[in-house]
């Protein structure tokens, strides 16, 4: 009957909660709130009783609840286990978490609320409203030292030699067409499933230069592994790429 | 050990000066630099806030120095004239509190602690309020912000230093003593 | 006529906080406001006044109302000037480092050198800071000034002579420095 009111008080109010562990720390203070006794079974139930109750009455009750109704249901699972097993022991101990996240919860309530019963500044103490400053910055005095001046001369010079003479040493771009080139032309030879990285030109020095590289020969084998002209293959997440041909031998130029 | 003469009034007066002059609360070392050879800027410090004790405006220890500030049981009568912020919601005081009692503290922290996430309304009160700042990056996936208190923190609450909040024991089981 | 009751303390202690926490000089009828049937706010505000009279803060009557301000006597000793110098602007820099190792130099000549055009701004700053001076005039087609450093040159970057500088040469033989 209790826990039926309870349940019935929380549904009315889900949404003044920020979030499921703070309506779970409002149920644990209905059961006397001492964190070190509470019941945690007692606890899930109530919870459980309050998702399905908001259930009833709105389907759409927000993820982070349900998420939690499910892993509250799994708690529930293994703390009705006999004692001993190692899964009634995984029971404990995520009892334990939960009541120590709630702990520190209602700690971090605790201190809020003791914040807000100081004396806050500008709300119920003032400092002076118009204070006066006496301090005075001059900044009429130059800061000089010679290597700063030599820095400058060098600088000067550095940069008017570099104007008369600069040239943008030519960046090589390995585009997708060109990648597709170079596929086609050497797939042929290739008998079996061979690293992505074996496709890239020999050329290029930069790191730059070969990281675009790479992900252009990577687009491009996508676009012939759609047509059906090679295959690719990853074993792993970060593993190497694989290329073979395709079984149906694909259209090469 | 004999007992220091007290304070002059001379030096008195200067103290009361510097201090009522400041925006900011006042260090004894910034006071101890106008003194006398021979005058202890803490001995100053506490006479003045003797003398003031029980007036209209008082001496606080906060933020590390001492600030002058009005009574806080005339507030009620000043709210009527003197303008004042709103009120941080429940919500932001928490975080706040959060922040205070686990800096240096990333974003994803404040949220496992309170488990709900954290609005950026929330973290805009209390940016705008300078109650709290960033302060580094956590070296972990994504570099999150690490987040502390500010010396505003400590100045619009009143305490001197952060060792002046409750201990996480004391908030742990009984209600927090008030003070 | 009797004399009327002086002020209570109450309410000294409110016009003290009043006063105190107003951004604006307070005039009387503000302070009136608060005070409670009987209560003169010229008179609190007199009375005030009385007892502020000598101390470090003294209540002053401003534009339109009363305010608290530092005694005058001690203003000057609350008074720091804190020193910033400035640096130069890059071009600036430049510019003096060039009429440093090139004097005599006219002004297209340091343009020539710096690879850019001088702005006369920056000729005005380095002019106003007595660091350079122009010194006679080409023999070239229209007779531009020449520029060369001055004394007040040598003594900011404290060389006692031009030839302190290092040589040009044992600037330029060794790669630039990296900063």
């Amino acid at each position: 009957m209790s826990e039926a009111g309870a349940a019935r008080q929380l549904v009315l109010h889900l949404e003044g909660y920020e979030g499921p562990l703070e309506a779970l720390l409002e149920l644990a203070r209905a059961q006397k709130f001492d964190l070190a006794t509470i019941s945690i079974l007692a606890l899930v139930d109530q919870y459980l009783a309050v998702i399905e109750g908001a259930r009833e009455v709105r389907l759409e009750l927000a993820a982070d609840w349900l998420v939690m109704a499910a892993w509250l249901t799994w708690l529930k699972s293994r703390l009705l286990l006999p004692a001993g097993s190692p899964e009634a022991e995984e029971g404990e101990r995520a009892a334990e978490s939960l009541a120590g996240r709630l702990a520190v919860l209602a700690a971090m309530q605790r201190a809020a609320a003791w914040l807000s019963a100081r004396p806050l500044l500008g709300r119920d103490v003032f400092a002076r409203g118009a204070p006066e400053s006496f301090v005075t910055i001059d900044r009429s005095r130059l800061r000089l030292d010679v290597p700063g001046l030599l820095s400058a001369y060098l600088g000067a010079l550095r940069r008017a030699t570099a104007a008369s003479r600069y040239q943008p040493a030519p960046l090589t771009i390995w585009t997708v067409q060109n990648a597709l080139e170079r596929l086609a032309r050497l797939l042929g030879s290739l008998p079996d499933w061979t690293s992505l990285e074996h496709f890239l030109p020999e050329h290029l020095a930069e790191p730059t230069e070969r990281r675009a590289a790479l992900a252009s020969t990577l687009l491009a084998s996508l676009e012939m592994a759609r047509d059906g002209a090679l295959r690719v293959r990853q074993e792993q997440p970060f593993g190497p790429i694989l290329l073979s041909r395709g079984v149906g031998g694909g259209s090469t130029r | 050990m004999s007992e220091p003469p007290p304070p002059s009034e001379a030096v008195l007066r200067l103290a009361e000066a510097l201090v009522f002059a400041s925006a900011e609360p006042v260090p004894a070392r910034v006071l101890a630099q106008l003194l006398p050879e021979g005058e202890e800027a803490e001995a100053v410090l506490a006479e003045l806030a003797r003398r003031y004790a029980g007036r209209g405006v008082e001496l606080a220890s906060v933020a590390g120095g001492v600030q002058f500030r009005t009574a806080p049981d005339l507030a009620p009568r000043l709210k009527t004239v003197v303008q004042q912020p709103r009120r941080l919601p429940r919500v932001a005081m928490e975080t706040l509190a959060i922040i205070a009692y686990h800096q240096p503290v990333t974003r994803p922290e404040i949220e496992a602690i309170r488990g709900a996430s954290l609005s950026q309304d929330t973290l805009d009160q209390l940016l705008e309020a300078h109650l709290i700042t960033p302060q580094g990056r956590k070296e972990a996936p994504g570099r999150p912000a690490l987040w502390v208190t500010t010396a505003q923190f400590l100045a619009a609450f009143a305490l001197s230093a952060l060792a002046d909040l409750p201990r996480r024991e004391d908030l742990l089981s009984e209600p927090p003593p008030s003070r």
